[in-house]
């Protein structure tokens, strides 16, 4: 492959993530409101909240703090960037995974109780929904021969069909990467939560800005990896994707918040399970 | 376990229940009480109302020297209790039904004009 | 900076804190949030944390021993911000205005932008007093004026 | 109708040293703390006790005491009583000795409020006053 | 074992009031709990002696925004009776209508609040959108919508009359057909069920012994409930309290929403029962001597104590709120638990600071 | 230098140098002493390896006159395990030393026939040569930060005679021994050297002398001697089978009746990797001073188990044994990760990484594809520098603040920050992507999943085994991080710093320049073993037949993300925020808040370690009876089929 399309489309990608992050964010309090009867904010919500958050002043509690929070953003930026260019899935995961690690040390560096409890249970969500990534990125191998994000749409046929418990398994990390209901342990998308939004508790204006930012391009990342489960043509899969966001938006809506061992059993249950399935199931039928 | 869900359908298809407020003001019922209103000419400044407040709202002030009493009336301090108008022997005072329902634009002011 | 200053107005997020009133207020703070007020269509958000906060709607007489905890929450919010003191008491103390263990007003502790008349403020009145709050609110700079905790 | 006028007479009185026995014979009857009532009867403290018996009616005592008498807590019989002995002793300064959880008189009031609130007569060496 | 020692509130997000609660925990688990109360402290009693006695209904009902009526008819009550002063029928019909929908209020207003204490953001809005029928009915009743101001030393003060009540019927029904759509979701919902069953567990004997009252001792299974003694006219509406077994978070949940079930009925039952006649008689003379009363607020047994001498001044006025009974059962409820459970047990036994601290 | 030189030199230096220690009762001395040796040490490996690795490998026969001798020290210290079995009454030491002293003699003279010619002995190749590399840098930077922290223990122990000889005898003993291990050829060579390491690692275990460290000496001696029997009889039947005692010939003879042999060979293997149901050996193996921890789950000991696995790989290859050791090895990785995150003693949490990351290096040895056994070598040297170097950072930190608790670690970087950034550093390479752990970690994976069938266990365990390694490692990492300052002078003992900090720039350097490590060291290692090669290198990035690894972009990237922001964080000046603590602080540099009655109460922030799910109590009984159901599912397959 040349590298001259990748690199426009991974440009192109890393400056309209934030666009469509942003207008993804909107849609999801929106339609948040509605399903709860309400009339909810304008889909460009996001983007005042973002604007308003950089002209905030800034409090700081611990240097090590902001540091982790810009690592955070540009890690997922790298890994975004890698999955745009065709990477390799499994690099993209691992990068994504320093990514949430930077978080976490972010959070855990501030010596705030509420900080650090939320970094332990943003852990714990990784612990979930980390393996169900990996394993999905194999699934994916099982059925085009490759791991990177290129041999997808190399192989001529769609992956959901053959992968489709597989799918159910990244549905369940997309919904504890949203940070929604059942899911939402570590910062809950809605304040009134135990941890006071865990690992946020400590940032305030331009770093919330960032972190919410970092949280739109990982939105789309993962919208665009479901999306990957149907790339020919492609905008069966975008459609996909964002059925699965609109189940995500109305699981959230229909659910309590439940517990981290709850989680973990839940993810490991289904992701795992779902995922060892379709591919036992893969091999016994092919 | 998804009950939840025959909610979040009516809610999605009756359209929001949001009242649209600043834009859309709802008509107040008729026995809403927002206000006070006073009308002074009805007024006697007997301190009935003054010594009746719970909250230390009105006070009747005497000032000797420009022999000028007036009644004094604290907004943000009335509680809405109705009482003084109840007990003023006069009818000078009302409870208001603000035209606007609940709240208008009075009801709310900077500090640095705080009425009295 | 347009839409800085735009968005300022857009966005604003609230730490609501009970300074010792009745609840009538804080409740009716809550029935804001909910259908049939709504305020999240001015993209309002009960942030629940200080640090993230730009609105502190206070209600209550203020009790000695919230006083400290006031000013330190209002020390922990970013600029720019503005307090709206909701209901009578936290505007004068109201029906508590001779309860010995009040001060009588959140006025006394921190300076406050807008009073929201009430026992209990109405969710229209909270509304209202949001929106004049958004107007002073963007008068205010980033890192502008920097009140001093405890005026008072 | 409940009674809601109390028949003073009625209420045994008994003096701060019969108080525990007296408990915890109510409560080996089965009978729960309901709540208390100090009042500052100067030169004395009137403490009412009200215990409820598993039949659901009131039990009354009454308890009078000199006001630098010593009162044994009831809350190591019935830890339900222990927030309302802390409240009398904050607001009254009524010596309740034997606290299961002692909130050293900082239960509602900050060391900034006005002391002893709930007192008639307040005793000669002044209290730390709160307020302006 | 590495110890997390923090304080949770007084500001909190999961708490409307300030309180605190000085948790130590291991990993999650929840071993200490010391309750660091005083935040809401006014110093109610003390103005209360300060107060002309009429004056207190009002601060009174200010105890709590949320189960103000009940507050304001307790004094009623307790100084008419005080002062051997017979209310009209009507007017105590009125009371009842009044103080149910005080406690169908408060109740919706809980079950959302624990619904959003467990993350249930979208039942915490449906809740408090059926609530606002409730809090339009009494807007339209009494003039207010939390702090009703209605009953008066004597009676009340205003009257549900003939072209208005259809109207609280109308509203009764469409609450009735909103509840209906929220009922199953507590009570069967899988989600709810996982963070509520088994949590919080307050066995029937502890329950009793560390005093607590109203739905939560109810949910332990004791058929305790101050409306049995017959204040205002619950003598004559065949009222029964509400009891469940399950001494958990489940339990008092449904005690509650079982209670908000049967307090429409009792409203529709004493609109329908209520006579015609006077709402008020007048009062002339002064509080003497000592009174006790004990009425059902939404979170259990308010009890009330007043000492007159005879003048408009009260001797003393004395407050046991529910919530002041139900805080030592947090203390055995929580060590142990896990910290995402907290505010969910918490939640269980509804503590309002406001009336605990008064 | 010729070969021989050479590999003499590697051999006996060490046990020269070990002797002389004996003698030098004085620290000062013996640092004298050591510098020159270890240094000449790497010398002689580097120029071993610059002999080996273009001229293809290199063999050696020692005259017979050696093989005899080695016999008779075979039984010399075949008496000593009986002595100490003895004179220590421990049943299970005693019971399979006997077993040995049957079985060897057995083995030796009825078996082999007394005496069975192995040509060549040794047999150094591309492989041989990445341990040795890995035992003569990583295990001489040891030695030498042992001189700096052994005279400060001693110090804190109070001794009245100096143990530094014996200490340093035992310990640089080792790495002699070690070199030999991995040249070796002979499996009576094998045994020999094997032995002896079990003999060092006892006796270092044992140093400090009190009750816990002789018992856990002791259950290291036994837990060894499992494998030593394991041995033994796979010697007789890999002879009787298949004629050969030679491991070349073995692996390469491709026969099926090796197998059981080789089985045996992987359980000895397993017990001396202190894979799961004998990790508590390892685990116990703490006691002794940090160097010792260092020494064995760097470079030494451990890594001679993983070594032997990895070196029998294509004698099993695409055999029901491959998968079985696969599965093992990811099940232990998998467990051990998660034991990990219950753990709240630095060293501990450190042993369990180690017996993950050598479960990692077993799996890699059973997928048993170019890409695997490439993931395994590239472990092995990543895993020997960082975590040596994590090793020597705590036990600095233990030295210096006095605890091995990781609670007490919290906010180190205020009051060592050198030692932190070393230690965060090593733990970043453990953990992320473009350091070589990890990317070992990514090349397992992609070779698991590249393989069908039931290696979607294997690739489910590593992915599970992944996230927990994520979770412990996080949760300790970030603790360090933030800190009150404190105003304290970090002591920098010369010795002790200076190879930490050539460890970490070590793993570092080797992770950015990893693929010229792979063209020079392992893809050689590779074709020595009979593998394709793993990686297209196509300049400056790794392809494999289905992934992608673009080294120095994603270093570039994660630099530019980490340090970046570090750098910039550190010029924020203004005075730091009080955290929140619901609006209760008490004003103050420290978590303090007003509690009940109004008294300030100090905010702790205590680790998560969830140990009613990962604690050892729940975890480890049915790890170690799923590992041992593993292990005798291992054996019955070779033996039934
Ligand atoms: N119900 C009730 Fe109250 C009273 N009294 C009590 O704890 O709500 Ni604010
Ligand atoms: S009671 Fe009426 S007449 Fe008397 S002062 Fe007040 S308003 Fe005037
Ligand atoms: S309505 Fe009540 S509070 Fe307001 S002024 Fe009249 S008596 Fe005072
Ligand atoms: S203003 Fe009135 S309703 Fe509001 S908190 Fe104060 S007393 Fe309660």
């Amino acid at each position: 492959m040349t590298l001259t399309w990748p690199i426009i489309i991974a440009v192109a990608a890393v400056l309209l993530a934030p666009l469509v992050g942003g207008l993804l964010r909107g849609l999801d309090r929106k339609l948040t409101a509605r399903m709860q009867g309400r009339l909810g904010p304008p889909l460009t919500q996001p983007f005042y909240d973002f604007g308003k958050l950089v002209g905030k002043s800034r409090s700081v509690s611990s240097r090590a703090s902001i540091a982790w929070v810009w690592s955070y953003f540009l890690l997922t930026l790298t890994a975004f960037a890698l999955f745009f260019l065709g990477q390799d899935l499994l690099v993209v995961f691992f990068i994504l995974a320093f990514a949430g690690g930077a978080l976490a040390f972010g959070a855990l560096s501030a010596r705030s109780p509420y900080a650090r409890f939320g970094a332990n249970r943003e852990l714990l969500q990784m612990l979930s929904y980390e393996p169900i990534l990996l394993l999905a990125a194999v699934a994916i191998y099982f059925q085009t021969g490759g791991f990177t994000v290129y041999s997808v749409f190399e192989a001529n046929q769609p992956l959901l069909p053959f992968l489709p418990l597989v799918f159910v398994a990244v549905l369940v990390a997309l919904g504890i990467k949203m940070r929604k209901s059942p899911f939402d342990i570590a910062a809950s998308e809605h304040a009134h939560q135990e941890l006071v939004r865990g690992v946020y508790t400590e940032y305030s204006g331009p770093h919330l800005a960032l972190i919410e930012l970092t949280h739109w391009y990982e939105l789309v990342l993962l919208m665009a990896f479901l999306a990957l489960f149907w790339v020919q043509p492609l905008w069966v899969g975008v459609l996909i994707a964002f059925a699965a966001y609109f189940l995500e938006l109305w699981i959230d809506n229909i659910a309590a918040r439940l517990r981290w061992s709850w989680m973990l059993g839940a993810s490991w249950g289904v992701g795992i399970g779902f995922i060892v399935a379709n591919l036992v199931l893969l091999s016994v039928l092919l | 376990m998804p009950l939840m869900s025959g909610n979040l359908i009516k809610n999605l298809f009756s359209g929001p229940a949001t009242r649209p407020y600043p834009i859309v003001k709802r008509e107040p019922f008729p026995r809403a009480r927002a206000r006070l209103a006073y009308d002074p000419d009805k007024c006697t400044y007997c301190g009935i109302c003054a010594n009746i407040c719970p909250a230390a709202a009105i006070s009747v002030e005497e000032d000797r020297e420009n022999l000028h009493i007036s009644r004094v009336y604290n907004s943000f301090a009335c509680i809405s209790c109705a009482r003084c108008a109840e007990l003023c022997p006069q009818g000078s005072l009302r409870m208001e039904v603000s035209p606007h329902g609940a709240a208008d634009a009075k009801t709310v002011a900077y500090s640095a004009s705080k009425e009295t | 900076m347009g839409f800085l200053k735009r968005a300022r107005v857009k966005s604003p997020w609230i730490l609501h804190y009970c300074t010792g009133g009745c609840n009538g207020c804080d409740i009716e703070i809550l029935a804001c949030l909910t259908p049939l007020y709504d305020v999240e269509r001015f993209g309002m958000l009960n942030i629940g944390n200080p640090k993230h906060a730009d609105v502190l709607m206070i209600t209550g007489p203020v009790n000695w021993k919230n006083r400290e905890v006031l000013q330190r929450l209002y020390a922990q919010t970013p600029d720019p911000k503005v307090v709206i003191a909701v209901g009578a008491c936290a505007a004068t103390g109201g029906v508590f205005h001779n309860c010995v263990n009040t001060l009588g007003g959140v006025d006394k502790v921190i300076p406050v932008d807008v009073y929201v008349r009430g026992c209990a403020a109405r969710p229209e009145a909270i509304i209202d007093g949001v929106v004049l709050a958004l107007q002073k609110l963007e008068e205010k700079r980033s890192g502008g004026v920097a009140h001093a905790a405890g005026a008072r | 109708m409940q009674q809601v006028r109390v028949d003073r007479g009625a209420d045994p009185v008994i003096s701060p040293d019969a108080l525990l026995k007296e408990v915890e014979l109510l409560a080996s009857e089965g009978a729960r703390f309901t709540t208390m009532i100090c009042l500052d009867l100067d030169p004395e403290f009137e403490i009412i006790y009200l215990f409820q018996k598993p039949t659901l009616d009131v039990v009354r005592l009454r308890v009078r005491m000199a006001k630098d008498e010593e009162l044994p807590s009831i809350s190591s019989i019935l830890l339900g009583a222990v927030l309302m002995e802390n409240e009398i002793r904050e607001f009254f300064g009524v010596k309740i000795i034997n606290l299961a959880i002692d909130f050293k008189c900082r239960m509602l009031l900050s060391e900034k409020s006005l002391q002893m609130p709930l007192l008639k007569v307040r005793p000669k060496p002044k209290l730390t006053g709160g307020g302006e | 074992m590495a110890r997390v020692t923090f304080p949770f509130g007084p500001q909190h997000p999961v708490l409307p009031e300030a309180i605190q609660l000085q948790l130590t925990c291991e990993d999650e688990r929840v071993v200490e709990v010391l309750p660091v109360i005083g935040y809401m402290h006014r110093g109610i009693e003390k103005a209360a002696e300060a107060n002309l006695y009429p004056n207190n209904i009002f601060l009174c009902e200010r105890i709590c925004g949320i189960c103000s009526f009940i507050h304001a008819l307790c004094y009623c009550e307790l100084i008419e009776g005080m002062m051997r002063v017979e209310v009209p029928p009507r007017a105590k019909y009125l009371r009842v209508v009044w103080s149910e929908l005080s406690r169908i209020h408060s109740h919706m207003l809980w079950l959302g609040l624990l619904a959003d204490s467990f993350g249930f953001e979208s039942l915490f809005m449906q809740c408090w959108r059926a609530r606002e029928i409730i809090l339009d009915t009494l807007e339209m009743t009494t003039g207010q919508r939390v702090i009703q101001s209605s009953c008066v030393i004597g009676g009340v003060r205003r009257d549900i009359d003939l072209d208005m009540e259809p109207g609280v019927r109308r509203q009764m029904a469409a609450f009735q057909k909103e509840l209906k759509s929220i009922y199953p979701v507590f009570a069967k919902d899988y989600t709810v069920k996982l963070r509520t069953v088994g949590k919080g567990v307050l066995p029937r004997d502890q329950a009793w012994s560390l005093g607590t009252v109203g739905p939560t001792l109810r949910g332990s299974g004791w058929a305790d409930d101050a409306r049995t003694l017959g204040y205002a006219v619950y003598d004559d509406l065949g009222f029964e309290p509400v009891v469940e077994i399950g001494c958990d978070s489940y339990a008092r949940m449904m005690v509650r929403l079982r209670e908000v079930v049967q307090s429409v009925e009792l409203v529709i039952k004493a609109l329908d029962q209520m006579p015609e006649g006077d709402l008020t008689v007048t009062v002339k003379s002064f509080p003497e001597g000592e009174g006790l009363i004990r009425v059902e607020q939404p979170r259990g047994e308010l009890v009330e104590y007043a000492r007159g001498n005879g003048t408009a001044y009260l001797e003393r006025l004395k407050v046991r709120t529910p919530t002041f009974s139900n805080i030592p059962a947090l203390l055995v409820m929580l060590p142990g638990c896990e910290l995402a459970d907290v505010p969910v047990i918490t939640m269980s036994i509804d503590p309002c600071i406001a009336c605990t601290e008064r | 230098m010729s070969g021989e030189l050479l590999v003499s030199l590697l051999v006996l230096l060490p046990v020269a140098v070990a002797v002389c220690c004996l003698a030098l009762r004085n620290a000062a001395a013996q640092k004298v002493l050591l510098l020159p040796a270890m240094v000449l040490l790497m010398v002689a490996a580097a120029a071993l390896a610059l002999r080996v690795l273009p001229e293809g490998p290199f063999a050696l026969t020692p005259a017979a006159v050696w093989d005899n001798i080695v016999a008779v020290l075979d039984y010399v210290i075949l008496a000593y395990f009986l002595y100490i079995g003895v004179t220590s009454r421990n049943g299970l030491v005693l019971g399979l030393a006997v077993v040995l002293a049957v079985l060897l003699p057995v083995v030796q003279f009825g078996v082999l026939g007394g005496h069975v010619a192995v040509s060549p002995v040794f047999h150094i190749d591309a492989l041989a040569i990445v341990m040795c590399l890995v035992i003569s840098v990583v295990g001489s930077l040891i030695v030498l930060y042992a001189t700096d922290y052994m005279p400060a223990h001693e110090a804190h122990l109070k001794l009245e005679r100096t143990r530094q000889p014996q200490f340093f005898f035992w310990f640089v003993l080792f790495l002699g021994v070690m070199n030999g291990l991995v040249f070796a050829n002979s499996l009576l060579w094998l045994f020999f050297f094997w032995e002896v390491t079990t003999l060092c690692c006892y006796h270092l275990i044992r140093h400090n002398l009190t009750d816990e460290a002789r018992e856990n000496a002791l259950r290291a001696l036994w837990m060894n001697l499992v494998g030593s029997v394991a041995m033994v009889a796979g010697i007789g039947l890999a002879y009787n089978n298949a004629g050969t005692i030679s491991i070349q010939e073995l692996v390469t003879g491709g026969s099926a009746l090796v197998l059981l042999p080789l089985a045996l060979f992987c359980l000895t293997g397993f017990t001396k990797a202190a894979q799961a149901p004998f990790q508590s050996w390892l685990l116990g193996a703490m006691v002794a001073p940090t160097p010792v921890s260092a020494l064995l789950h760097s470079s030494t000991m451990v890594k001679a188990g993983v070594y032997l696995v990895l070196r029998l790989a294509p004698g099993y290859a695409d055999t029901s044994l491959s998968l079985l050791v696969a599965i093992f090895g990811a099940f232990v990785f998998m467990v051990t990760s998660l034991l990990a995150i219950g753990q709240n003693i630095s060293k501990r949490v450190l042993a369990y990484s180690t017996i993950a990351n050598l479960g990692l290096i077993v799996c890699c040895a059973g997928i048993n594809t170019d890409l695997a056994i490439a993931a395994g070598i590239a472990l092995i040297i990543f895993h020997a520098v960082s975590k040596g170097m994590l090793f020597m950072a705590v036990g600095v930190a233990e030295q210096q603040i006095g605890s091995r608790d990781i609670e007490d670690l919290d906010g180190l970087a205020a009051r060592r920050p050198v030692l932190t950034i070393a230690a965060v550093i090593g733990m970043l390479s453990m953990l992320f992507l473009p350091f070589g752990v990890a990317f070992a970690k990514w090349a397992a994976i992609e070779a698991a999943g590249a393989q069908a069938g039931w290696f979607i266990a294997v690739v489910t365990f590593l992915a599970v085994g992944s996230a927990a390694t994520l979770v412990f490692w996080s949760k300790w990492l970030g603790r360090m991080l933030s800190g009150p300052v404190v105003e304290t002078k970090e002591p920098k003992p010369f010795l002790a710093y200076g190879t930490i900090l050539l460890l970490v720039s070590g793993a570092v350097g080797l992770s950015i320049f990893v693929t010229p490590l792979i063209t020079v060291l392992i893809q050689p290692a590779l074709s020595g073993m009979g593998y394709d090669q793993a990686f297209d290198v196509a300049g400056w990035h790794l392809r494999t037949t289905f992934g992608f690894f673009p080294p120095w972009a994603l270093f570039l990237a994660v630099a530019a993300a980490v340090l970046l922001p570090a750098l910039a964080a550190r010029g924020y000046r203004k005075e730091l925020d009080p955290v929140y603590l619901c609006g209760v602080n008490v004003d103050g540099p420290e978590l303090w808040f007003t509690g009940i009655a109004g008294e300030p109460v100090q905010a702790t922030t205590g680790g998560a370690y969830w140990t009613q799910l990962f604690g050892e109590a729940r975890l480890t009984p049915l790890s170690n009876w799923s590992a041992l159901v593993l292990l005798v599912a291992l054996l019955a397959g070779v033996i039934l089929r």
